[in-house]
């Protein structure tokens, strides 16, 4: 709005970078009190998130998980539902997906195998958001309310079958047993040596192709078209022969399927096994990556990036930094949705008036 | 004597557009002033100004002779001005009495003043024969009873200037009569009125005084007894409109749906529709006259597949309509869109447009999926092509495809939503309220668009609650009143009077 | 154990003991929301509430201190919340979630900072907020059910609880009966309207958030001064979304949230209750499916209740002057 | 020269009222006397514990320790890449001629407070209250059972958890209203093992004037006089032994599971709750805890397989 009258460059470059300035300088400040020096902190962030190029892959596999939590909360959005439950969604995906890998990676090869947990993982990421998406499409249920609750039942459930099944005889730790090396993503440090001994594997380009679709389908497909009308007017959408009730239900599914792919990257590009919680938060930074990158593809890829840089920024940090407990990173994860994603517009009016000075 | 109010000089933009240009002229004290022009003239900002709305960024107002700042609606209420606005200013879900109590309740407790107002409500509406019940919900309110509640509002706060934004253009003959009535009234106690409206007729009917604005500059203010509807015309769009368009005569071909005893029930069981039954063939234009809310939307709804009927036959080009066997019409518009039936729906931005699309996305809103190719992605050259001569053919106005829709005005909105739809080349057109809230030189040109449709053929429904516009489109005319069918004539029987006796509930006889 | 060995009295009495963090945070969103701002950030609110007053009511050693401060922060992280989704027009939902995540941090790294306990606050000890036992309530003790009633229902409970209950009432009047709740829900209907009755939108929506601040201080404060006697990181453990559930649950009305709220408060009461035990037809449920039952349950009833969504319209919309 | 020494806390963090919070103690206790400093870090996630421990390994750190048996994986997977560099596993065990995993018998701890908590009863019936439904708190509920039921065997046990998300182990107020609950259906003695939750209970337990149990620290001087005894699990001692003997260069790999024997577990008695234990629960204790390291009494660890007898 006030900010139409800004050229393009401004919106998008200054803005943002003035943006993400105010929520470093704010957190320069905490890291002042905490008797730190900032710049060394930020220099040690930058330094371990994106320079060095293990840490980079790390950022960037961090960021593959991120991506699909994002595009499934964006892809609901963009029909008007606010999906809060990718969390729970992500959670059952990896449950597909090890399933899956339980049963069959005895015997099936790799080039099957992959598919398969990719498969899993979406279905049951799909399964898990069929049914909040079918109650509010046929009973007008909230969406938000039963995608909270589904949260909970999924971890409930979760924890139910895994440490009644799927913990090996003998084992402490609440988790399946490790897949058959069959079973584990191709990691690209096999191509690429100088990536170092890190987890960024292929599940990266699948989120790469995750967006591309995404954005294609979303602003130049019919179906897209429809959606978005779907999210924008429900009138409308039915004065014009879109069946909204189907409309809600498949994007439910496909929000979920999304969210369930998330578990490939951190299940089989990772760790090989199912533990519980070992969604960890993906899902809910999915809403604030979906916020932040106004549901824009492109947007969605650099909040993804952003926030995988400080999962592990953050983390040397508080390695290095003894006074900085790893918590203040989740500080600085809120100062930047804050300062990026909801008060995107408050250098607007000074930039305006300093364009018109110069005028 | 003493003007009311005196615009001098005043000036507004938005940023490149320049809605109001050193705008100056006076409304004398107790008398009734008209404001007419096309749709953006400027008319609805001016008022806006004056009721505190939005900053003049020049000029002055005076209000009996003394220069105003006047910083917000608070300010303007306290000054006695009253603003009817176009869309009306009223909380759906609250009743009547909590919509006039906002803002001047009198007191931090309801209750206690609840009682006293909704005494004085009830006491107003006997004063001015008003028939509001205050203690109903604005939402199960008629338009023309909302439209008494924003009056009643004004009364109740006793503005002593009263601005009318196009306050007709959702009303019937009577009701606009009755609104004129109270308006009389209010001249009498010596009122200021402001009214704006794009009905030259009202205009000569009851203003003393008119200003015309075209562009955001006043072109002339005269005194109404010295000017016709031709001269406001003229001033308003730069040429004469033509009042009777051209037609070919009257040739109706092969029966195009044919309707016979549809009912609806609503939740309750109420009939909503009784017993309709009619007609309509290829090459004719059939009218449903009526008070609005007695039926008309819900049968457009049905014939358009957004609503399901309790019972009924419907043909289609003899074919019945697909409702047999539906739990709800999620979807069938698109079917019966793919039968050949368009559909001008009456409420255009709840249900005819995406506000926040391109004005090119609405063109194939709705039609989307004719549009894709094989991997069911958009062309959208080949639809920017599409769009730019239907904008060409229909004059859509300003002539760039990528303006947000919401951004232009109602009248060219219409333009885009008829335009589409008339596309699609439909064997039955569905046209509700067309030319609500649009301009002369617009209706103009809809309502060539609608009869260039009957000669080519097309089968044509049309809405509409203004007698106006039903005379001049229709070939035939079917009366609605309480969801029945009181009466059917053919053009050349049109009567006023015994249309609105029929409107009235006033049976065959 | 069986079946019948439920206790159905401990069971409401524990109800009416969770229900006010709850209940507290579902009225400060319906403050919120009834204005038309999205208040997703109960949680943070709660989170910071509950730490100052923790911290504060431990280092003056005076509760009521605490509960000061706590109101003193949680308005501050509201004014915050208003000002990014009314004068800087900027996504409710991004605010809120925003301040839910930063708050979440800065507490534990606040809270580390001074106390160095691993973001916990030292005890309480007895600066807390202690039951009021009604008077005469050991004379009815021991009387069958009445005593139960009079000194452990009704009586018993800290003032917090006591607040919150009789908050509901006057919530409700407020909304509904005074000028300010008109406003307010003009507001949050059709912000346009209100505007030209002559309402400063604005200002009534930075109200309705400083009241919400206010009121969601309470439940900080409740966790932390009277359930818990210390402050611990993430103690809101999801109150907040809870209660903003509850309140959606009951379409923005004060006394169907309350009833969201209670019922939420009953069944986790229940769940603790049945854990364990053997159960009609289903015999005895693990305990991870018995914690399902509260949110299962809800589901079912959110489903079958047919909830048509009722918020308020321009609920989530800046306010901005054209149409 | 000094051994480099590292220690990988787990997700619940150093402060977790926990076996992090009980490792980190050991270790400072370590360093205080000996000067020896030692490196810190909390791996959030499984993923960033294999992160952790290869850029810790890569340091050169003569010996890690990783706390919790959620960076079993990942000790397992790093310790063969950096065969040079040493591990301690605490709660889990990893293959490998540099690892040692070091586990404890907290089925054998938690009976020992069983016993006190049935002897100490009034009504005979007791409370546990878990964070999470893992095997590693079923353990401990089941031990904790099998004590009581030595001494009564119509002694009931009311078990719950706080719930089933990571936010369980820092819910006081649910841990608190757990115990109230309990308590309100007759339970006076109730068993805490649940991290910051489990706070929740002891103060319970002391606004209600019924007994707790504390658990891995002793935490009996929290509220004297509620608190019956503590559950100690002596993670300090494993990771405070293992830096010893790093330091001495009498380090072994292996496989080891402490119980009452090996000074792994234990109950509490000082004088917080000298009152609290009158001479029978303590001689009956004491006795049971003869038997269990004699080997008369065998108390099931539900972990190997076998069902909760009790
Ligand atoms: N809020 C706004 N922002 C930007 N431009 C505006 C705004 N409101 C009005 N305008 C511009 O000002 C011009 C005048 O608009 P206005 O609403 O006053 O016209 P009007 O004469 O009332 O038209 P109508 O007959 O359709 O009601 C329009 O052409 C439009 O471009
Ligand atoms: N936010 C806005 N920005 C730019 N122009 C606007 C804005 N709001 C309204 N306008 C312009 O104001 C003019 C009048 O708007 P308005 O909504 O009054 O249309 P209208 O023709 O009166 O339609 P209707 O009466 O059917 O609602 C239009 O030309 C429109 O382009
Ligand atoms: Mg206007
Ligand atoms: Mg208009």
């Amino acid at each position: 709005m006030m900010n139409k009258d800004l050229p393009r460059w401004a919106t998008a470059f200054v803005m943002p970078v003035l943006n993400l300035l105010s929520a470093m300088l704010v957190t320069a400040l905490v890291i002042h009190l905490l008797g730190e020096s900032p710049t060394e902190s930020l220099a040690i962030l930058v330094n371990s998130a994106v320079v060095n190029p293990e840490g980079l892959s790390y950022t960037l596999f961090y960021a593959s998980t991120f991506i699909f939590t994002g595009l499934a909360v964006s892809i609901a959005m963009q029909a008007g539902l606010f999906n809060i439950g990718a969390e729970g969604q992500m959670y059952v995906g990896g449950l597909g997906l090890t399933w899956a890998m339980l049963a069959f990676d005895s015997s099936l090869p790799a080039w099957a195998l992959i598919p398969l947990g990719v498969l899993g993982a979406a279905v049951f990421g799909a399964l898990w958001s069929f049914l909040p998406g079918y109650l509010q499409a046929k009973r007008g249920s909230h969406v938000v309310v039963t995608t909270i609750m589904f949260n909970f039942i999924a971890s409930q459930l979760m924890n139910f079958l895994i440490v009644k099944y799927m913990i090996p005889a003998g084992e402490q730790n609440p988790a399946s047993r490790a897949f058959a090396a069959a079973a584990e993503m191709p990691r690209l440090n096999q191509w690429f040596p100088v990536l170092g001994e890190t987890p960024f594997n292929i599940s990266f380009f699948l989120a790469i192709i995750a967006l591309v679709i995404y954005g294609v389908v979303v602003s130049r497909s019919a179906w897209g078209f429809k959606l978005r009308a779907t999210g924008l007017n429900q009138h409308a959408a039915h004065y014009a022969g879109i069946r909204i009730s189907k409309m809600i239900i498949i994007v439910m599914l496909i929000s979920g399927a999304l969210a369930g792919l998330g578990a490939v990257n951190s299940i089989m590009g990772s760790t090989h096994y199912l533990s519980l919680n070992f969604v960890g938060g993906a899902g809910f930074i999915g809403i604030a990556i979906a916020l932040m990158g106004r549901q824009h593809p492109v947007g969605i890829f650099l909040s993804a990036v952003l926030f995988g840089a400080l999962t592990q920024g953050g983390f040397d940090l508080s390695l290095e930094k003894q006074n900085i407990p790893p918590e203040t990173v989740i500080l600085i994860q809120g100062l930047i949705i804050l300062f990026c994603g909801a008060m995107e517009n408050l250098y607007a009016p000074a930039i305006a008036k300093v364009l018109n000075l110069r005028k | 004597m003493q003007p009311a109010v005196e615009f001098r000089g005043i000036s507004k933009h938005f940023g490149a557009v320049k809605a109001n240009t050193d705008v100056s002229f006076t409304i004398a004290k107790g008398s009734i002033h008209g404001l007419v022009g096309e749709n953006g003239a400027g008319k609805s900002t001016l008022m806006s100004i004056l009721y505190g709305y939005y900053r003049a960024d020049g000029g002055d107002i005076l209000l009996d002779g003394q220069a105003r700042r006047i910083h917000n609606s608070q300010e303007a209420i306290a000054l006695g001005i009253g603003m009817v606005h176009q869309h009306f200013m009223l909380v759906e879900n609250m009743t009547v009495l909590d919509n006039v109590m906002l803002g001047s309740e009198g007191g931090f407790k309801l209750n206690k003043n609840r009682a006293r107002v909704e005494r004085e409500l009830r006491d107003i509406c006997v004063r001015y024969r008003l028939d509001v019940d205050p203690l109903a919900t604005i939402h199960d309110l008629s338009v023309g009873a909302q439209q008494r509640v924003e009056i009643l509002k004004q009364i109740y706060r006793s503005a002593n200037i009263l601005i009318l934004d196009e306050p007709t253009a959702v009303l019937t003959a009577q009701e606009t009569e009755s609104l004129f009535e109270i308006l009389r009234l209010f001249k009498e106690q010596g009122k200021t009125i402001i009214l704006i409206t794009h009905k030259l007729q009202e205009i000569l009917d009851i203003t003393d005084t008119v200003t015309v604005m075209r562009a955001g500059r006043v072109i002339g203010a005269v005194p109404t007894a010295g000017t016709t509807k031709e001269d406001l015309a003229n001033m308003m769009v730069g040429r004469p409109i033509e009042n009777n368009l051209p037609r070919a005569p009257y040739n109706p071909g092969a029966p195009v749906l044919q309707v016979d005893g549809l009912q609806l029930l609503d939740d309750q069981g109420v009939k909503l529709l009784a017993d309709i039954g009619f007609t309509l063939r290829a090459g004719e234009i059939v009218a449903v006259a009526g008070v609005s809310g007695n039926g008309q939307s819900e049968l457009m709804e049905i014939l358009s597949g957004m609503r399901l009927p309790s019972s009924g036959k419907l043909a289609f080009l003899g074919k019945p309509l697909p409702f047999e066997g539906r739990s709800d019409a999620d979807g069938l518009p698109r079917t019966f869109r793919e039968l050949g039936i368009g559909h001008v729906p009456e409420d255009r931005l709840r249900d005819g447009v995406i506000k926040a699309f391109s004005v090119m996305h609405n063109t194939i809103f709705g039609y989307q999926d004719k549009l894709k190719n094989r991997w069911g992605l958009l062309n959208f050259k080949a639809i920017a092509a599409r769009c730019a001569e239907l904008m060409k053919n229909f004059d859509v106005r300003p002539n760039n495809h990528d303006l947000r829709i919401g951004l232009l005005s109602g009248g060219n909105q219409q333009k885009v939503v008829i335009a589409r739809e008339v596309l699609a080349q439909p064997k039955l057109m569905l046209v509700g309220q067309p030319t609500r809230g649009v301009d002369i030189g617009t209706i103009e040109s809809i309502h060539t668009q609608l009869l260039k449709l009957r000669d080519e053929g097309v089968a044509i429904l049309l809405v509409s609650v203004e007698l106006e516009e039903v005379r001049a489109l229709a070939d035939r005319i079917l009366v609605m009143c309480g969801g029945r069918i009181t009466g059917e004539l053919k053009i050349e029987e049109f009567d006023t009077t015994r249309i609105g006796l029929l409107m009235g509930g006033m049976h065959k006889s | 154990m069986t079946f019948d060995d439920l206790h159905i009295g401990s069971i409401l009495v524990s109800t009416v003991r969770n229900a006010p963090v709850l209940i507290f945070a579902g009225m400060a969103g319906l403050f919120a929301e009834r204005s038309g701002v999205i208040d997703i950030g109960l949680e943070g609110k709660i989170l910071a509430s509950a730490f100052v007053s923790a911290a504060v009511a431990f280092t003056t050693q005076n509760p009521w201190y605490g509960v000061m401060a706590g109101i003193l922060v949680s308005v501050l992280l509201a004014t915050l919340q208003a000002y990014v989704a009314i004068t800087q027009k900027g996504n409710q939902l991004v605010a809120g979630i925003a301040i839910n995540i930063a708050m979440s941090g800065l507490t534990f790294v606040v809270a580390q900072y001074i106390f160095q306990q691993g973001g916990r606050t030292p005890d309480l000890g007895t600066a807390r907020l202690f039951d009021v036992v009604l008077p005469g309530s050991a004379a009815v003790e021991n009387i069958p059910f009445i005593g139960w009633l009079y000194a452990h229902l009704i009586g018993g409970h800290s003032v917090l609880v006591y607040l919150a209950f009789g908050l509901v009432p006057l919530v409700h009047w407020v909304i509904y009966h005074s000028r300010f709740g008109l406003r307010l829900r003009a507001c949050g209907e059709n912000p346009h309207a209100a505007d030209a009755a002559g309402v400063s939108v604005e200002r009534q929506r930075y109200f309705a958030m400083i009241i919400a601040g206010v009121l969601c201080s309470f439940s900080g404060a409740y966790l932390a001064i009277v359930q818990s006697g210390f402050f611990l990181r993430d103690m809101s453990a999801g109150a907040g979304y809870l209660a903003l559930t509850a309140m959606v649950f009951g379409n923005w009305r004060p006394l169907h949230t309350f009833l969201g709220c209670l019922m939420f408060g009953f069944f986790g009461a229940v769940q603790i209750q049945i854990e364990g035990v053997e159960l009609p037809v289903v015999g005895r449920l693990p305990g991870a499916l018995i914690q399902m039952v509260p949110y299962v349950l809800t589901v079912i009833v959110l489903a079958g209740l047919m909830a048509k969504s009722v918020a308020p319209k321009a609920l989530g919309t800046p306010f901005v002057k054209s149409r | 020269a000094d051994p480099k020494l590292g220690i990988v806390y787990d997700a619940g963090g150093k402060f977790d009222k926990s076996f992090n919070q009980s490792a980190f103690e050991g270790a400072t206790r370590f360093k205080k006397e000996t000067n020896i400093n030692f490196i810190e870090v909390q791996a959030s996630s499984d993923t960033q514990a294999e992160q952790v421990l290869r850029g810790l390994a890569r340091k050169n750190l003569d010996l890690i320790a990783s706390i919790g048996f959620a960076q079993q994986a990942a000790v397992q997977k790093v310790a063969k890449e950096f065969p040079k560099v040493r591990f301690v596993l605490i709660d889990g065990v990893a293959q490998g001629a540099n690892v040692n995993s070091i586990t404890f018998k907290e089925e054998e701890g938690s009976y020992l407070v069983g016993v006190a908590a049935a002897m100490a009863s009034k009504s005979k019936k007791l409370g546990f209250i878990g964070g999470v439904d893992i095997p590693l708190i079923r353990t401990f509920a089941c031990g904790y059972a099998q004590g009581a039921k030595a001494v009564n065997p119509k002694v009931e046990v009311t078990s719950n958890m706080v719930g089933t998300t990571s936010d369980s182990w820092n819910n006081p107020a649910k841990g608190g209203e757990l115990a109230r609950s309990q308590f309100d259906r007759g339970v006076d003695v109730v068993f805490a093992v649940a991290g910051g939750s489990g706070l929740g209970t002891l103060q319970t337990a002391k606004e209600k004037g019924k007994l707790a149990i504390g658990v891995d620290s002793n935490q009996n001087h929290l509220y004297p006089g509620s608190i019956l005894t503590s559950m100690v699990k002596r993670v300090d001692n494993a990771v405070y032994d293992s830096f010893m003997q790093m330091k001495n260069g009498t380090w072994k790999a292996g496989v080891t599971a402490k119980g009452l024997k090996e000074g792994g577990v234990d109950w509490a008695l000082d004088e917080n709750n000298r009152k609290l234990i009158t001479p029978d629960i303590e001689k009956r204790v004491m006795g049971a805890r003869k038997d269990i390291i004699d080997g008369k009494v065998k108390v099931i660890d539900i972990r190997s397989g076998a069902a909760c007898p009790v």
